[in-house]
């Protein structure tokens, strides 16, 4: 080798190469630079996989969070029973990820038919090269499933708070372990598996439908089979069952918005500068909006303005912003959480009218909003199609409704989905596993 | 004078509250209890050890009414509370010698409604 | 170009220029190293942004902490407007930020008047360059945004203790938006954004006067303006009231002293290796310092040891090293957390002897530390002088304590500040919002 | 220099010492690209470190996560108490591993006699090149003390939710200091100092046994001569006493959970992409497995299932695969988690039949599943001994329960241990404190 | 012997508690209660439905007095609670057949006190 | 028929449940109260302030029997209750004038039990 140690536009691209860490597909030029290039690759690589193992700790948080804003939200007869479903779905939604979920998810070339149903095996294998720059310069093989399996839990834990308070311990479970492992992942793959609707253009940066409506239909489908809790709607008006303890919702929607770093920041899939903190500030300022729009609306309708309103709006916010976190502009963003927080006002309201009992507004956050936020990117996103968007919002909407409603429909048909009315009025908590969640406070309601 | 004072489910109490109130039975008062009647109770069982708990939860009710007010107060109590079931619950009634008013001072029949 | 790549006096230049990530003063050579050189400083600068996000999190994190410590130390018929207001104050502050704070707080040249105010026009604008170490070598534009806007907001949560149980929902709503939006930054702009103190060589960390300072002598003019709450001062006698959730305060204190990893190690600005994890170090030492000798100061005063007490300790030890953790010796860091805990007792009680009615003990912790912590640094620093740290001091009280007054007296003299003695007693849960915080719950205080 | 930067030999090297990042000890070869090198080394130092601060963070919450999981077990009336004592814990922890256990647990070259006792001074002092990777390739001396006192700290934490509401507070502070201070790290330098039983190859990743079967066995000797809860084993019948609030209790474990991310991952002392990610990859599906199974054996065994008995569960997975997270296989990971949760539960039932009351579940959980773990690898681990891992077990036992009873033994026989039963009757948080944790619920229980 | 029962505002429970140990009445015992009564209730608004909560808290006083206290008890409740305002709260008087002591087995008007 | 009510220490309930059913009394309604007697109380201390706690935990236990019972119910009170120190607690004893259980209608005698 000569005095010039490498041709210059070699150089633009090895430079270029480093920055995503794709130091696998390195030039094998025998110089010093290529060694010490793939050193500081491999040190990209290491910094991409640490902010991806970040991201997916705080994706674990949110379980936390759907935990603790669902039993705050609900009434204290019922807490043990929902703590106790929030802590086994990551458990089943972990273990049959592994399994089967990850694989018919991400299918990479084996898709069995078209680019809608795809499949690469039966459990955790790691790839050849799988914790280099070689399987993907954002993260290895094993960081990868523990970030989607996080994620996949998540939309089991959204159907958890609309059938609260009335669901069968044991028809949640098995509608979770089904869901998980075979809806949620199938939905994913037409698009974040490289499916038809990618192909097709969709965007849904990190899951307002794939994550949230993906849940939040399946929450509606729960919620019409299961029918309100006893005393919600009586003699044809709406009475509030309110739920018992404001400061766990609220610890819930902080650590959701934690969470949703995480969630958001993540689906960068690798520590881009510019690109993950922009998503953080598009989902902050979402959050914000979402916070101030639904308080202003329920101080309007409601006249006094509502904790559990603008806990909702954050949320609503949130996920509104979820779609196009890394394409709309800033005045978008605003624009998106602050419709969001209105949505969500408006349709928790709605919902109450056409009789459907969501005791967290599960539906009016996850579906509305996850809706609305995946509509927003054809509006406001540079060179998205609203019709595509359109069309990936009925397809999913079709999918996650029908299954769910067979899923649920033949639980419902055999062994049952609602618990006793005497099991209802005395608590879950005593009905399904004998014991308080408070003992020794003293609780009275009438409810 | 008569103090009524009952025990019921609480998830009567509503009803109750709604047939006192056509009663025309307005003041009342109500405290959380336990109660242990011929309803059975059930087993709670916590890190492997059973306990029986046959303390459940009940609604009181102290009512205090004049003579002519102790039927239609009684009947307006068992319309709301009543299910057929065990475990509806019971009405103690008992004489009042005086009652008082704290903000006027009135005193017996006056202060009592 | 020879032989020889570079020129060794280069050499070292470049390396210093990549630890700190300064990628974009890179000379110009044309030879390969310096191309991977820009590489490896690309990465440099991806882990310092990595580091910059998680810390900002970690700040996130304390307005959860704020909102529980509140919630906790106060009454229960009060927690609903408590977790509103904790709810609001990030939302408020990250848009008012968002919309002028940051621009005022970093005026960067664009100064209007000495280095006293500065504006940098409205609006987030993303700088040519700015997603790259062009911007600055330790984080793009939007963390740098997203960093700052989480600290403005703490300044809020401040006072939103200090004023519980008593302030009108609107009044707090209104103080905070103008105090997060102009007088913060205002003041921030002083040290931070490169104005007069800064000029004199004012060291201030991470913000023992610039936040907590800041916060705490609004949260006394909040405090003197409202006056003590009903019950409290009775003939004479400085009455208890007790906070009505001792686990909730502590996770806020768990998730303060958590969220001051980001605000003091964040405060580096970069991921230095040794300067980060030392910050770290003497956070956690004067944490625990604070809650051993408030433990004890607590145990011989007051006979038994007060929860309330340590929990106040770690946060007084957290606020006093917070203006000097980068550059006070071990031993000095375990004083001024000790002096911190001592501090924060002994102010509790004479607060309440001067009839000063601060619910959660904010002016204890956020003023008399921040005060005590910002002396240290003239104490114990090599090279820094008391009186100039004493002269920030003053500064910051003087522009701060009359700002507040004079917003919260406007609003005092027009809609008024505080709510009626009915809503007082009943709560402001029922009288501000409708509703309560632990539905069901039998909950009963004669105060 | 000629035209040829380096030769080749040397290049594989420092490609090799750069992904350590062991920059320090770069050859001193006069050419650019070692400039270079060292400044990519300098970014691979400052990933690792950055990743190890977050693993120190993480190791954090487990602290709160503790001081949930204990409070939400035993009754409303020693709340105070039990926080107490958790806020107290780590701040002694801190201070004392700082002036003591840090250089007794890693002597360096400072051995006193043999591989089993060592010191290196007292204080912490920062050696030369110590922000380096001179010191270390994977973190600075700050972050190596930080991330091991925060370890140091949980140790104890173990013992407290094993003798609650009947402890004095005293004598808890007291043994405390002595076991954080000197027994756990003088345990701590037989393996990961360096010491005798690293020379024999016993394998304990992160510390089922010396961190977790540590505290186990010093909770088993607080927990035998301390006695039962008043209460507890009444005429011969195990009398259940609930815990009071199962909110906070999930919260925790939830919490620990997420610590454990930190607590395994940041054990691989590096941010090494494949190996750390695959430690959270069978840290997560351990525990997962151990909620399954310990809800399935609780189901059969009590009829319904528990979740006191799922958190224990998910706890006692993540407690197994504590030992072998880095070398056992997924398959292996799974059966290690889900028999976790078959012993945790059965141990619960077992420690109530030997009348030995542990209120939180500490024993079955850290003692029995530490034990567990530590064996499992050398059941499934490729190359480990099953006789030496067995040999650590008990060597660490006999150490432990030993020092455990001689420290509690010598307090009982002299200031006592036990609060009288007048206050375990009334509570502690009245007895020790003076203070109720719920100021205003009405709490009725006649336990 | 005559056993007082009283309802009042919670925060006047400090007041009358003053007022009872300078008509040297010591012995009292204490209950949350939530009462209806002339005092209108207040709305509460949750998730956009409307609820009227016309139960309001109160606190629920008992004692226990020989004949000759009962005028100064009931003056010391009246003392300590009126504020003159809807809501003061109401006394019921009744008679007591008989009073034991736990500990002694005293009875009658030497186990009251 | 007579009311008996009684005050007792919160963790003699189960031995006084114990009792009561020895002695075949096995209906009872209980609730949680706070009571002021001989027995004095202790002091908290809360961020500097101190406060005494006068008004302690007790148990109000409320039994309706026919007049044979009230003497075996007022022994198993005592046996179960007494442990000999200060706070152990009373016994008041009223007239019932009537009792009726919601479930049948039933009145007097035969609803008590
Ligand atoms: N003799 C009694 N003394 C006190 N309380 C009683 C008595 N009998 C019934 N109660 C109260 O009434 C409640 C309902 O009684 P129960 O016997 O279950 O009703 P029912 O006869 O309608 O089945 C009990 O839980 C208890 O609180
Ligand atoms: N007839 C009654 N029976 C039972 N409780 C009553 C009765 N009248 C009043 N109370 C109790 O007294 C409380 C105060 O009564 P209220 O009518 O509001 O007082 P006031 O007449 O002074 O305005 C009520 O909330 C209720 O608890
Ligand atoms: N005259 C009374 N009126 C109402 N309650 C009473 C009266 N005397 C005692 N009590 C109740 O009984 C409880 C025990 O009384 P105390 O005097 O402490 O018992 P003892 O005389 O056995 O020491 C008190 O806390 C209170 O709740």
């Amino acid at each position: 080798m000569s005095g010039s140690c490498m041709q210059p536009g070699i150089r633009l691209l090895i430079i270029l190469l480093l920055m995503g860490g794709l130091a696998g597909t390195c030039p094998a030029q025998e110089t010093a630079t290529s060694e010490t290039t793939a050193a500081s690759s491999a040190v990209a690589f290491t910094v991409n996989n640490v902010w991806m193992m970040t991201a997916t700790f705080l994706v674990f948080v949110m379980h936390l969070g759907f935990a603790t804003v669902e039993t705050g939200l609900t009434r204290a007869k019922n807490t043990v029973n929902i703590l106790f479903k929030n802590t086994v779905t990551p458990a089943i939604g972990l273990l049959t990820f592994a399994l089967v979920g990850f694989n018919l998810m991400y299918p990479g070339d084996h898709w069995l038919s078209g680019h809608v149903v795809g499949f690469g095996g039966w459990g955790l294998h790691l790839p050849e090269g799988g914790t280099t720059s070689a399987y993907n310069p954002g993260y290895t093989y094993w960081t990868d499933f523990l970030f989607q399996g996080m994620f996949a839990a998540t939309a089991a834990t959204i159907v958890s708070g609309a059938v609260a308070e009335r669901i069968k311990l044991s028809a949640y479970m098995i509608f979770t372990a089904i869901y998980v492992a075979l809806v949620y992942p199938l939905a994913g793959s037409w698009k974040w598996g490289g499916g038809w609707l990618n192909d097709l253009g969709f965007h849904d940066f990190a899951g307002s439908t794939l994550v949230h409506s993906v849940g939040g239909w399946a929450a509606l489908a729960g919620v019409i089979l299961l029918g309100p809790r006893l005393g919600k709607y009586v003699n044809g008006r709406i009475k509030p069952i309110m739920g018992h303890n404001l400061p766990l919702a609220t610890i819930g929607v902080f650590l959701l918005w934690l969470g949703w770093f995480g969630f958001n920041g993540g689906s960068v899939l690798s520590a881009d500068p510019g690109a993950v903190s922009y998503v953080l500030v598009t989902t902050s300022l979402s959050a914000g909006a979402g916070i101030i729009t639904a308080m202003l609306t329920s101080w309007i309708i409601q006249k006094k303005p509502d904790l559990s309103m603008i806990l909702n709006g954050c949320l609503a916010g949130l996920v509104g912003i979820t779609a196009g976190a890394d394409i709309v502009s800033i005045p978008a963003t605003i624009l998106i959480g602050g419709v969001s927080g209105i949505l969500v006002v408006l349709s928790v309201l709605g919902f109450d009218r056409l009789r459907l009992d969501d005791p967290v507004g599960a539906l009016s956050v996850h579906l509305v909003c996850g809706v609305w936020g995946t509509l927003a990117v054809g509006l406001f996103a540079p060179g998205k199609s609203l019709a595509i968007q359109a069309l990936g919002v009925v397809s999913y909407g079709a999918f996650c409704l029908v299954s769910a409603f067979v899923i649920f429909g033949l639980m419902k048909a055999t062994l049952g989905i609602r618990v006793s009315e005497e099991e209802e009025l005395r608590g879950l908590d005593i009905g399904e596993h004998g014991m308080e969640a408070y003992s020794g406070f003293q609780i009275f309601t009438s409810q | 004078m008569k103090l009524i004072v009952a025990y019921i489910q609480p998830e009567r109490l509503n009803a109750v509250k709604q047939a006192l109130y056509e009663a025309e039975v307005f003041k009342l008062s109500v405290t959380n209890a336990l109660g242990c009647g011929q309803q059975k109770g059930y087993h709670e069982t916590y890190r492997g050890a059973d306990v029986e708990v046959n303390l459940l939860k009940k609604v009181r009710i102290e009512i205090a009414v004049n003579e002519a007010f102790v039927k239609p107060t009684v009947d307006a109590l068992i319309k709301g509370a009543r299910t057929g079931k065990i475990g509806d619950g019971k009405i103690f009634i008992s004489d009042l010698t005086d009652c008082i008013r704290i903000r006027t001072g009135e005193t017996g029949h006056d202060a009592i409604g």
